[in-house]
C-alpha cells in the first residue's frame, strides 16, 4: 500500500488574511512583469538564429578533410569527390528512422567497382525532426542546420535532395563550424533575461 | 417641520407589555429554531417548544386590559385572546403527538416544531389584526409554514403533490386577497377596519361589491369552502397525520376567527352582500363535502371531506349576520378544535403501527382490541354528526337557531339533509369498528401522551356538549367584544 | 288552564335518570361478570321508585308533580327542567318494567357483555329522560342520545343484516329528529319575537298564540319527527328490518318504549301546541292511520318470520294510538294512552316469545316451527295470553285501550271508527295464526323433530321472570282499567283543553 | 412641443452615451490586450495603426464580416436573443450613471447624465443584475453541455454576490442619505470625504463583487477554458459572439467601476486643475484606475473552483457586508 | 395623464389572465408563474390607487406582496424539483396520486 | 398628447400581450421570457405613475431575483413535451375570463373610488424622494409587518432548502430509472 503523504499548506495568519497579503504579492509580481522590458521578437522582421545544436531542416557535409576516421576506410570504396557529399550509403540513417518511407536512398556500382550515391531524398513532410538519423550516421555526414522556415508552397518541393542538402552543409559550416557549443545564442543575453540558472 | 417628522411625531413606544405572548411565541420559535441545529435529541426540541407555548398560553391570562398598539396594526382585545389561547393550547396538543408519530414513520425533522409554532404565530397575528395589512401578513405567515409542513415528509411522493396542490390553490387564493385588499384600499384609502367602516357606512357601490366579493373567494379558498375546496383532501391526506389535524383543527379556526373579524369590524352595515355570499359558499360546501365524503374509503380523506362540510357548517352561521351568528360561529369554531384534532390525532396513534393504513377496512373491530380508543372515536364520530350529548349537537343547534332567527330557512334545510347524508359516512366508521369481527393482526403500540390526547379531547367533547354554558358564555362575551371594536380606534 | 307545579322535595326523577347512568360507569370500570347483577338491581330500584311515583301520585287537577328546574344553558334561556304528569309518569313506569324486563332477559347474553348492558344502561336513562323532560332541548337531547346505544344494540348484538338495519334505524330518525329540531327552534325564535321570553320551557311555549299558517308548518315539522318514530304508515319501513335484527331484549324496548315516543310526542306537543293545525290534520291522520292499521295488518298475514310479522302487528296498533289520539276527545286520547301502555307490554312479550323460540330452536322462520306447546307447556301458557291480549281480548288489556280509541273515533268519524275496528278481525287472525303455526299443528311435525322437541326446556327462572310481571299487568289494566283512567283524565283533559275548551 | 424637446435631449444623449460606450469599449479591449501583454513580457497588438491603435477596429470589422454560424439544434429565438438581453442591460445601467454636475455652456445647460432618479443606485443594480439571463439563456438556447453549464456557474454565482452587492452599497446609502448617485458624490466632499476612508469593507465586498459579476479572473467559472471550452458562448460565432465579452468584459466592468467610484472616491470631485472639464477628467481618471485594477487582478489571479466562489460569497462576504451595515448604522446613531 | 382607472382596468385585465393560467397550464411551472403574474397585477392596482390617493401606504403594502411572492414562488420551486425528482415529470394531469 | 399617456398604452401593450404568451406559450421557457418582459413592462409603468422605487424594486426582486430562480429550475427540469394548456379548461375558461375581465374592468372604471385623502401630494414627492416617503412609513408604523415579512422569507428559505434537498426524495440509486 502506498502511503500518501500530504504536504499541508503553509497557513495564513490572521494579518496575512486580513490585509490579503499574498494577493498583494501576486500583484507585485505581475506590477514587476509589467514595467519589464518585452522580450517579443517580431518575428517577420526580426529572426533569431537558433542556437548550434537547433534541429532543423538536414543537410549533407560534404567531403572537405575534416572527415571523421571511419570516412576514411569507408573511402576507398566509394567514388567521392572532394566538395560532395559524405554519404556512403549505408541506409542506417533509414535503419534509424521512425518512418522508414521518409528517406529514398540510392546507389549504383560504378564500372571501377566503386560505389556511388546517387539519390539521397527526404519527405520533409515525414519527419519529424528526433535527429536519430543524424546520430546514427556513421560518417558524420547528416546533420540538422538550423533553418526553421520550411514552409513550402507545394507538396514536391518539400522534399530534399542531395545537392540541395549538400549546399546548405556547406553553409551551415561555413557559418557555424566554428562557433562554440552553447545553448544560447548569446549565453550572457539569456541570462540577463532569465536569469542564472543555479545547479543543485 | 418636515412632513417625515410629522409622520414619525405621533409614534410612540408601543406597548409591549401586551404582546408577551407573540413575543414568547416567538421566542420559542426561534429558540427550537436554533437548538435544532445543535441537538439530535427529539424529545428536547419538543420538549422546549411545548414548554414554551404552555409559557405563552398562560402569559395570556396574564393580559388583564386590551390595547391597540404597534401604531394601530395589533388588536389585543378578548376576542383575540380568547382565540389565541385555544390555538396554542391546541398547538401543543398537535404537537405533543408529532414525537411518536413522525419518528416510528421515519420522517422526522426538527424542523416540523418550529415551522408549527410559526405557523402558530402566523395565526396569532391574524386573530388579533384590525387591519388589512397585519392581516395578509398573518395570513400568509401561517399559509407558507403550512405549506411547507405538508410538503415535508421524507420520501413520500405524495406529500410533495399534495403541498403542491396546495401551494397553488394558496397561491392564487392569495393573489385574490391581494386584489380584494386593492380594492377596498382604493374604494377607502385605508387598511384599517375601522377607517373602512368610517368610510363605507352602509353604502355599497359595484366596487366594494367585487372587492367584498373577492375578499370572501380569497377567504374561502384559505378555510376550503366548496367550490375552491379542491386543494384540502389532497394536502389533508398529504401531510402526516398529526399535521393534518393541526390544520384542520388549530389553523381551521384561525381562518374562521379572521373572517369573522374581517367582515365584521370592516363591513357590518354591508352584511347584505356577504351575508348571501357565505351562505351560498357555506351551503355548497355542506352538499358537495358531505356527498362526496360518503364514497370515500380512506378514513383520512373522509375527514378531510367532512372538514369541508363542516366549514359549511360553520360559515353558514354567517348567513345570519347577527349577534347570534357571530356567536354561534364562535361556539361551533371552538369546540370543532375538539373533535378535529381528536378524531386525526385518533388516526395518527393507529396510523403509526407498520401494518395500518387509513383504510376503512382496517377499522374491522377496533372496538375489540382496543374498546377505548374506539369509545373515544364513536365520541368523535357521533359528535361531528351532531347527536347529544356530544358538542357537535349544540354547535349545530347555535347554527340552527340562527339562521332560523335570519329567516334563511333554506340553508337550515339544506343543513338538515346534508346532516342526514354525512349520518352515512359516520356510522359506517362506527359500524366498522363495532360491528365486524378484526381483520387486522397484531397488537398497536399506543403511546400513553396519544391515549390522553384522545381520551381528554373526547371527555371534553362530552363534557362541553352536556354543560355548554361555559363556552356559551365565552362565545357570548367574544361576540360582544367583537361588535363593541366596530368602528371603534 | 295553567297547571301547578308541586316541586319535589327529594330530586326523585334526577335521580332515576341517573341511577342508570351510574350504573353504567360502574359496569365500565368493573369485571365483566359484575355487569348482570349490577344492571338488574339498577334498573330494579328505578321500577320501584317509578312505582312509587305512580303511587303517590296525586290524580285530582293537572299538577306537574316532582317538578325540578335547573338552569342549564341560560344564554339561550334553556333549562333543565324535569317533572311528571300522568301521561310522562305512564310512560316512565313502562319504561321502567320493560328495562326490568329486558335486563332480566338478557341474564343468557355471553357476547360482549360489558358493552352490551351499558348500551342498555344509557339507553334506559335517556328513554326516561325523554318522557320526563319538560324543556325542549332537554328533550330533544334526550331524544337523540336514545339513537346511540340502540345503534350499537342492533348493529353489534343483532343478527345477520344487522348493520343495514342500524344504519337504516338510525338515519330515519335522525331525519326525523332533526326537522323536529327545527319546529323546536322555530318556535323558540317565534317565541322570542313574540313574547320577548327566551325560554324553551314546554309551558312559554305553551303560552305562544300563533298565526294558522305558521301552525300548521310547525305542526308538520314536529309531526315528521314524530311520525318517523311511531312510525306512521309511510314511514314504518325502518322498524319491521330493526325488529328482525335487533336481539331480543332490543326488540322489547324498540317495541315497548321507542316506538311510545312519538305518540307521546303527538299526544303531549302537537296537539296543545298546534290545536288549530290539529284539528285540520285530524282527516290525514285518520287516513295515515286507518292505512296503517289495515295495511300493515295485511302485510302480517303475509309474513313466514314471527319477528317481523310482530313487528307489522306494532305498526298496526300503533295505527290504533294515532287514530286515538288525532280523535280529539277525551275517550281517544284516554285510549290512545291506555293503547300504548298495553302494546308495551304485549308487544314486550310478544318479542320474548318470539326470543324464547329462536333460543331453543334458533330459527324464527314459521316453517320450521310448530307444535311446540305440548313440550313447553309454561310458555305456551304465558305466550297464549300475550298473544290474546295483543289481539283485544277483552280481559286483558290490549281490549280497553283499542275500544276506548275506537269509541273516542266513532264520535268524529264513523267510517274511520268502522275501518278500524273491522281490521280488529284481521288484527285476531294473524295473532291466532302466529300463535297456531308456533304452538300447534302437532301434526306436521317430523320424527326428528318430535324427539328434537322432547329435548326443549321449558322457561327458567330468569325467563319466566321477565315474563310474568308484563303478564300480571296485562291483567291489571284489562280487569280494573278504571285506576289508570282516572289517573290520565285530568292530564287528558289538559291536553286537550285548547280544543275542547276549558 | 415640450414633450419633442425632452424625447430629442434624451435620444441625442442615449446616442451619445451608446456610441460613445461602444467606442469605449472597444478601446478598452485593447488596453486590456496591451495591459495583458506586458504583464506576460509581450507587446500585444503593435502592427494595426501606431502601436494597434486600430487594432479594435479592424478586429470589430472582422467580427462583423465573420459567417454566422447558428448550430443545427439550438432554440433559434433565444439563441439571438440571448446576446442582445446580456449586452442591452449593461449599456442599460449608463441612464443612471452621472458622469458630473449640470453646467453651462454657450447659455445651454447641459446635464451630463441621462435621468436624475432618486433611485438611482437601486436601477443599476437591477439592471445589471438583469443581465444574467442573457449568460443562462445562451446556455440554455445552446442546447449543448458546455454553455449550459457555464449558464448555471454564471447564474450560481451572480445570485451570490448580487446580494453581497447589494447589502454593500447599503453603507455609503446610508451615509449619503439617499439613492441618487449625484447626491452620494455631492455627500463625499474633500479627499477625506471620500467614502473609501469610511467603509473600507465595503469597498472590498464590492471589488469582490464587480469581479464576480462580470466574469474575471478569479470568478470566471463560467467560461473557464480548461473545462467548458468556452461556457456559455461555446457555439456563438461572429456578432454575436462579439458583444459577450464586449458587454461583460468592458462595458459591464467600465460602468460598475463607475459606480464604484461614485459610491467611495468622490465621483468626479478633484481639483479644477483642467477647467470646465476637470470633472470629466477626474471622473474618468479614476474609473480608468479603477479599470486597470481589475484588469490586473485579471491578469495576477488563478481561478477558484465554483463552489469555493459561491461559498466566499454567502460565508464571507454576505456576512461581512452585513457587519458593515451595522457597524455604520451604529456609527451615524452615535454621532447624530 | 391616464386616469388612474385604466391602469386598475389593466391590472384586472392581468389578473384574469393569470387566473386562466393557473387553471389552464398543464404545466406544473407554467401554474406557478401564472400565481406570479397575478401577484403583479394586485401591484398595478395597488400603486395606481395610491397615486391617486396621495398615499403611499399601497406602495408599502406591495413591498409585502413581493416578499410573498418570493417566499411562494421559492417553496414552488422547491416542491417541483423533488417532484421533477420523483415522478421525472411536470405535466398537472400526471400528479394523480391522490385522487378521490 | 403626453408622453406619459403614450407610455401608458405602449407599456400596457406590451404588458398584456406577454401576459398572454405567458399563458399561451407552450415552451416553457418562452414564458418565462414573457413573464420578464410583462414585469419589466409593469414597472416601466410604475415608473410612468411616479413610484420609482417600486417601479426599481420590481425589476431587482421580481424580474431578477424570483425569475432566475424559475430559470434555474426550468434549466434543470428537461423540456416539457405534453400540451400547453387542457384544451377543455381553455375553451370553458376563455368567455369566462372575458366576463370576468369585463367586470373587472367596469368595476374599475365606473368604480366610486376615493380620492386625494393623504397627504403625500405630487409636490410633496418632489420635495422628499418617493423612496423616503415610503421608507418613513415602511419603518416606522409598518415597522411590525416588515418584520413578520422578514420571518416569511426565513420560513420560505428553510422551506426550499428543505424541499429541495435530494434525501428529502427518494436515493437516485434506489428509485433511479
Amino acid at each position: 500500500m502506498v502511503k500518501l503523504k500530504y504536504v499541508e499548506r503553509p497557513k495564513l495568519s490572521l494579518l496575512e488574511k486580513l490585509l490579503f497579503l499574498d494577493f498583494i504579492k501576486g500583484l507585485k509580481v505581475t506590477f514587476k512583469n509589467l514595467i519589464r522590458k518585452t522580450i517579443t521578437t517580431k518575428y517577420p522582421y526580426e529572426k533569431l538564429t537558433p542556437p548550434k545544436r537547433f534541429r532543423g531542416t538536414h543537410a549533407h557535409r560534404v567531403k572537405d578533410g575534416n572527415e571523421p576516421p571511419s570516412f576514411s576506410v569507408l573511402e576507398k570504396f566509394m567514388d567521392i569527390n572532394t566538395g560532395e557529399s559524405r554519404c556512403v550509403a549505408c541506409y542506417m540513417c533509414q535503419q534509424a528512422c521512425p518512418m522508414p518511407s521518409l528517406f529514398r536512398i540510392e546507389a549504383v556500382q560504378l564500372p571501377n567497382g566503386k560505389k556511388k550515391v546517387v539519390r539521397f531524398d527526404m519527405n520533409l513532410l515525414n519527419c519529424l525532426y528526433c535527429g536519430l538519423c543524424v546520430d546514427a550516421c556513421p560518417v558524420d555526414c547528416l546533420i540538422m542546420t538550423d533553418i526553421y522556415e520550411t514552409a513550402k508552397y507545394q507538396r514536391e518541393s518539400c522534399v530534399i535532395h542531395m545537392d540541395d542538402m549538400s549546399e546548405r552543409g556547406k553553409d551551415f559550416d561555413r557559418r557555424r563550424l566554428k562557433e562554440p557549443d552553447r545553448i544560447w545564442i548569446d549565453d550572457q543575453e539569456r541570462i540577463k533575461l532569465w536569469g542564472q540558472i543555479k545547479w543543485s | 417641520m418636515t412632513i417625515v417628522q410629522q409622520l414619525v411625531a405621533g409614534l410612540g413606544v408601543p406597548n409591549f407589555q401586551v404582546l408577551i405572548p407573540e413575543i414568547i411565541v416567538l421566542i420559542t420559535a426561534l429558540l427550537v429554531f436554533v437548538l435544532e441545529l445543535f441537538t439530535k435529541s427529539r424529545i428536547l426540541i419538543s420538549t422546549v417548544s411545548v414548554v414554551g407555548l404552555a409559557v405563552g398560553a398562560l402569559s395570556i391570562l396574564t393580559i388583564s386590559e386590551g390595547a391597540i398598539t404597534l401604531y394601530g396594526l395589533y388588536i389585543v382585545d378578548s376576542f383575540s385572546l380568547a382565540f389565541k389561547f385555544f390555538l396554542i393550547v391546541f398547538t401543543i396538543l398537535a404537537i405533543v403527538n408529532l414525537q411518536p408519530y413522525v419518528e416510528s414513520k421515519k420522517t422526522y425533522y426538527g424542523e416540523y416544531y418550529y415551522l408549527i409554532i410559526f405557523s402558530l404565530l402566523g395565526m396569532m397575528i391574524m386573530v388579533s389584526s384590525p387591519n388589512l395589512v397585519s392581516f395578509y401578513i398573518g395570513l400568509e405567515l401561517m399559509s407558507v409554514s403550512t405549506y411547507i409542513l405538508v410538503g415535508l415528509w421524507k420520501k413520500d411522493y405524495k406529500s410533495k403533490e399534495g403541498a403542491f396542490k396546495y401551494l397553488i390553490m394558496g397561491g392564487a387564493g392569495t393573489a385574490i386577497i391581494s386584489y380584494a385588499i386593492a380594492l377596498i384600499y382604493g374604494k377607502t384609502g385605508s387598511f384599517d377596519f375601522a377607517r373602512i367602516f368610517h368610510e363605507v357606512q352602509d353604502k355599497s357601490d359595484i366596487g366594494l361589491t367585487v372587492a367584498v366579493a373577492l375578499l370572501i373567494v380569497g377567504l374561502a379558498l384559505k378555510a376550503s369552502a366548496v367550490p375552491f375546496h379542491f386543494w384540502t383532501p389532497d394536502a389533508y391526506e398529504a401531510a402526516p397525520t398529526p399535521i393534518t389535524g393541526f390544520m384542520a383543527s388549530v389553523s381551521k379556526i384561525a381562518t374562521y376567527a379572521v373572517i369573522l373579524r374581517v367582515m365584521v369590524e370592516a363591513f357590518p352595515l354591508n352584511n347584505a352582500i356577504w351575508s348571501y355570499g357565505w351562505a351560498v359558499l357555506a351551503g355548497v360546501s355542506m352538499v358537495v363535502g358531505n356527498f362526496v365524503a360518503l364514497k370515500q374509503k380512506n378514513v383520512k380523506r373522509m375527514l378531510a371531506y367532512s372538514s369541508i362540510a363542516h366549514t359549511g357548517y360553520i360559515l353558514a352561521a354567517l348567513a345570519s349576520p347577527n349577534g347570534m351568528g357571530f356567536t354561534a360561529l364562535i361556539f361551533y369554531s371552538l369546540v370543532y378544535l375538539f373533535m378535529a384534532l381528536g378524531g386525526f390525532i385518533f388516526l395518527s396513534a393507529f396510523e403509526k403501527n407498520g401494518n395500518w393504513t387509513n383504510d376503512i377496512e382496517d377499522f374491522k373491530g377496533l372496538a375489540k382490541k382496543h374498546p377505548i380508543m374506539a369509545l373515544y372515536m364513536l365520541i368523535y364520530m357521533f359528535s361531528m354528526l351532531g347527536i347529544p350529548p356530544t358538542v357537535g349537537f349544540m354547535g349545530k343547534f347555535g347554527v340552527f337557531l340562527a339562521l332560523i332567527s335570519s329567516n334563511v330557512w333554506w340553508l337550515a334545510v339544506v343543513l338538515v339533509v346534508t346532516s342526514i347524508v354525512s349520518a352515512g359516512y359516520y356510522l359506517r366508521v362506527v359500524a366498522y369498528m363495532y360491528m365486524y369481527e378484526p381483520v387486522k393482526e397484531g397488537r398497536f403500540y399506543l403511546n400513553p401522551i396519544e391515549k390522553f390526547t384522545v381520551g381528554f379531547l373526547a371527555v371534553m367533547v362530552l363534557v362541553i356538549g352536556i354543560y355548554p354554558t361555559v363556552f356559551w358564555e365565552i362565545s357570548n362575551v367574544l361576540t360582544s367584544v367583537l361588535i363593541m371594536n366596530i368602528g371603534v380606534r | 288552564m295553567t297547571p301547578e307545579f308541586v316541586n319535589a322535595g327529594f330530586p326523585i326523577i334526577t335521580v332515576s335518570i341517573l341511577i342508570p347512568l351510574v350504573a353504567a360507569a360502574i359496569v365500565f370500570l368493573l369485571n365483566e361478570k359484575f355487569a348482570k347483577p349490577i344492571s338488574i338491581v339498577s334498573s330494579v330500584v328505578v321500577f320501584i321508585l317509578s312505582s312509587y311515583m305512580l303511587l303517590t301520585y296525586d290524580p285530582s287537577g293537572y299538577k306537574i308533580q316532582f317538578y325540578e328546574k335547573y338552569a342549564w344553558i341560560p344564554q339561550f334561556g334553556i333549562s333543565y327542567e324535569v317533572g311528571v304528569d300522568a301521561l310522562s309518569l305512564t310512560m316512565v313506569w313502562l319504561t321502567a318494567i320493560s328495562f326490568v324486563v329486558a335486563f332480566v332477559w338478557s341474564t343468557n347474553i355471553e357476547k360482549r357483555v360489558k358493552e352490551y348492558f351499558i348500551a342498555f344502561l344509557v339507553l334506559e336513562a335517556a328513554c326516561i329522560g325523554v318522557f320526563v323532560a319538560w324543556d325542549l332541548v332537554a328533550f330533544y337531547v334526550f331524544w337523540e342520545v336514545m339513537l346511540i346505544p340502540m345503534f350499537l344494540i342492533i348493529g353489534v348484538w343483532g343478527y345477520s343484516e344487522r348493520i343495514y338495519a342500524a344504519t337504516k334505524f338510525f338515519i330515519y330518525t335522525f331525519f326525523g329528529s332533526l326537522f323536529l329540531l327545527i319546529g323546536v327552534i322555530g318556535m323558540y325564535i317565534y317565541n322570542y319575537v313574540e313574547n320577548d321570553v327566551l325560554s324553551t320551557s314546554y309551558f312559554d311555549l305553551l303560552k305562544l298564540s300563533l298565526h294558522y299558517n305558521l301552525e300548521i308548518i310547525f305542526f308538520l315539522l314536529l309531526a315528521l319527527g314524530f311520525a318517523i318514530k311511531v312510525p306512521m304508515w309511510p314511514f314504518h319501513t325502518w322498524l319491521p328490518a330493526a325488529h328482525v335484527q335487533a336481539p331480543t331484549a332490543g326488540s322489547v324496548i324498540l317495541a315497548a318504549v321507542l316506538l311510545k315516543m312519538g305518540t307521546y310526542g303527538f299526544v303531549r306537543f302537537n296537539l296543545p301546541w298546534f290545536p288549530e293545525a290539529s284539528k285540520y290534520f285530524m282527516p290525514v291522520m285518520f287516513t295515515l292511520g286507518v292505512i296503517a292499521i289495515i295495511y300493515t295488518a295485511m302485510m302480517a298475514i303475509a309474513q313466514t318470520h314471527i319477528k317481523r310479522l310482530i313487528a307489522y302487528s306494532s305498526v298496526s296498533h300503533m295505527g290504533f294510538v294515532t287514530i286515538g289520539t288525532f280523535a280529539l276527545n277525551q275517550e281517544g286520547v284516554n285510549g290512545a294512552i291506555i293503547t300504548m301502555i298495553s302494546h308495551g307490554l304485549t308487544s314486550g312479550a310478544l318479542f320474548l316469545a318470539a326470543g324464547f323460540i329462536y333460543e331453543r330452536l334458533h330459527s324464527y322462520e314459521m316453517k320450521d316451527l310448530g307444535g311446540m306447546a305440548k313440550f313447553v307447556p309454561v310458555f305456551a301458557t304465558l305466550f297464549m295470553i300475550s298473544a290474546m291480549a295483543s289481539a283485544g281480548l277483552p280481559g286483558l288489556s290490549g281490549f280497553v285501550g283499542e275500544f276506548l280509541a275506537l269509541l273516542g273515533t266513532f264520535k268524529v268519524s264513523i267510517l274511520t271508527a268502522t275501518l278500524a275496528g273491522l281490521s280488529l278481525v284481521v288484527g285476531a287472525a294473524y295473532t291466532l295464526w302466529l300463535y297456531k303455526r308456533t304452538m300447534f299443528e302437532e301434526e306436521l311435525l317430523t320424527e326428528e323433530k318430535k324427539e328434537e322437541y322432547s329435548k326443549l326446556k321449558d322457561l327458567n327462572t330468569a325467563e319466566l321472570w321477565s315474563f310474568l310481571p308484563l303478564v300480571i299487568f296485562m291483567f291489571v289494566i284489562g280487569i280494573y282499567p278504571n285506576w289508570w283512567i282516572n289517573l290520565i283524565n285530568n292530564t287528558t283533559h289538559f291536553v286537550l283543553h285548547k280544543i275542547v275548551g276549558g | 412641443m415640450e414633450m419633442l424637446a425632452t424625447v430629442i435631449g434624451v435620444v441625442i444623449k442615449s446616442v451619445i452615451f451608446i456610441v460613445g460606450m461602444f467606442l469605449a469599449a472597444a478601446y478598452l479591449t485593447l488596453i486590456e490586450r496591451k495591459f495583458a501583454g506586458h504583464v506576460q513580457q509581450r507587446p500585444g497588438p503593435l502592427h494595426v495603426g501606431y502601436h494597434g491603435l486600430l487594432q479594435p477596429i479592424a478586429d470589430a470589422l472582422k467580427v462583423l464580416t465573420k459567417e454566422d454560424l447558428v448550430p443545427n439544434n439550438v432554440d433559434k429565438v433565444l439563441f439571438y436573443l440571448a446576446s442582445l438581453m446580456a449586452f442591452v442591460p449593461a449599456i442599460m445601467i449608463l441612464a443612471v450613471v452621472p458622469f458630473g454636475d449640470p453646467f453651462t455652456i454657450f447659455g445651454i445647460e447641459i446635464k451630463p447624465f441621462i435621468t436624475d432618479l432618486n433611485i438611482g443606485l437601486i436601477l443599476a443594480l437591477a439592471f445589471g443584475s438583469i443581465s444574467i439571463y442573457g449568460v443562462i439563456f445562451a446556455g440554455w438556447a445552446s442546447n449543448s453541455k458546455y454553455p449550459m453549464i457555464g449558464g448555471l456557474r454564471k447564474a450560481a454565482v451572480l445570485i451570490g454576490y448580487e446580494v453581497a452587492l447589494g447589502f454593500a452599497m447599503v453603507g455609503p446609502i446610508m451615509m449619503a442619505g439617499s439613492f441618487s448617485l449625484r447626491e452620494i458624490v455631492q455627500a463625499q466632499e474633500g479627499f477625506f470625504g471620500a467614502f473609501i476612508w469610511y467603509q473600507p469593507i465595503a469597498f472590498i465586498v464590492i471589488l469582490f463583487a464587480i469581479l464576480a459579476e462580470t466574469g474575471r479572473t478569479p470568478f470566471d467559472v463560467q467560461e473557464a477554458e480548461a473545462e467548458l471550452v468556452s461556457g456559455y458562448n461555446t457555439e456563438y460565432s461572429g456578432m454575436k459572439f462579439g458583444l459577450f465579452p464586449l458587454a461583460e468584459w468592458y462595458i459591464g466592468t467600465f460602468v460598475l467601476s463607475a459606480i464604484a467610484v461614485i459610491l467611495f472616491f468622490g465621483g468626479w470631485k478633484g481639483p479644477h486643475i483642467f477647467g470646465v472639464l476637470s470633472p470629466f477628467i477626474w471622473f474618468f481618471l479614476k474609473v480608468f484606475m479603477m479599470f486597470m485594477f481589475f484588469l490586473w487582478v485579471h491578469w495576477t489571479l488563478p481561478r477558484y473552483r465554483v463552489d469555493q466562489i459561491t461559498e466566499i460569497a454567502w460565508k464571507v462576504m454576505l456576512p461581512l457586508s452585513l457587519l458593515n451595515i451595522f457597524i455604520t448604522a451604529i456609527i451615524i446613531i452615535v454621532k447624530g | 395623464m391616464v386616469p388612474y382607472e385604466y391602469y386598475v382596468a389593466l391590472s384586472g385585465l392581468l389578473m384574469v389572465l393569470g387566473l386562466i393560467g393557473v387553471i389552464v397550464r398543464k404545466n406544473i411551472i407554467a401554474m406557478l408563474i401564472s400565481t406570479e403574474l397575478m401577484l403583479n397585477a394586485v401591484n398595478i392596482a395597488f400603486v395606481a390607487f395610491d397615486m391617486k390617493l396621495h398615499d403611499v401606504v399601497g406602495q408599502v403594502f406591495v413591498f409585502f406582496i413581493l416578499t410573498i411572492a418570493a417566499a411562494e414562488a421559492a417553496i414552488g420551486l422547491g416542491l417541483i424539483m423533488a417532484i421533477y425528482r420523483m415522478k421525472k415529470d411536470v405535466d398537472v394531469e400526471k400528479l394523480t396520486e391522490l385522487k378521490g | 398628447m403626453e408622453l406619459s399617456v403614450v407610455a401608458f398604452w405602449v407599456l400596457s401593450a406590451i404588458a398584456v400581450i406577454s401576459a398572454i404568451g405567458v399563458v399561451f406559450f407552450k415552451n416553457i421557457v418562452y414564458s418565462v421570457l414573457s413573464l420578464i418582459s410583462t414585469l419589466i413592462a409593469i414597472s416601466g409603468l410604475f415608473f410612468n405613475l411616479g413610484a420609482e422605487l417600486i417601479g426599481a424594486l420590481q425589476i431587482l426582486i421580481y424580474a431578477v431575483a424570483i425569475v432566475v430562480f424559475y430559470v434555474l429550475v426550468i434549466s434543470t427540469v428537461p423540456q416539457y413535451k405534453g400540451e400547453a394548456v387542457d384544451p377543455k379548461y381553455a375553451l370553458l375558461s376563455a368567455p369566462f375570463g372575458f366576463i370576468l375581465f369585463l367586470e373587472l374592468a367596469y368595476v374599475s372604471v365606473y368604480g366610486l373610488w376615493a380620492s386625494n385623502t393623504g397627504i403625500f401630494s405630487p409636490d410633496i414627492f418632489k420635495e422628499i424622494s418617493n423612496a423616503k416617503a415610503v421608507a418613513t412609513l415602511l419603518f416606522t408604523k409598518y415597522l411590525f409587518p416588515f418584520e413578520v415579512a422578514s420571518l416569511i422569507l426565513l420560513v420560505a428559505m428553510i422551506g426550499a432548502i428543505l424541499l429541495g434537498k435530494k434525501d428529502i426524495v427518494e436515493d437516485e440509486k434506489e428509485g433511479g430509472a
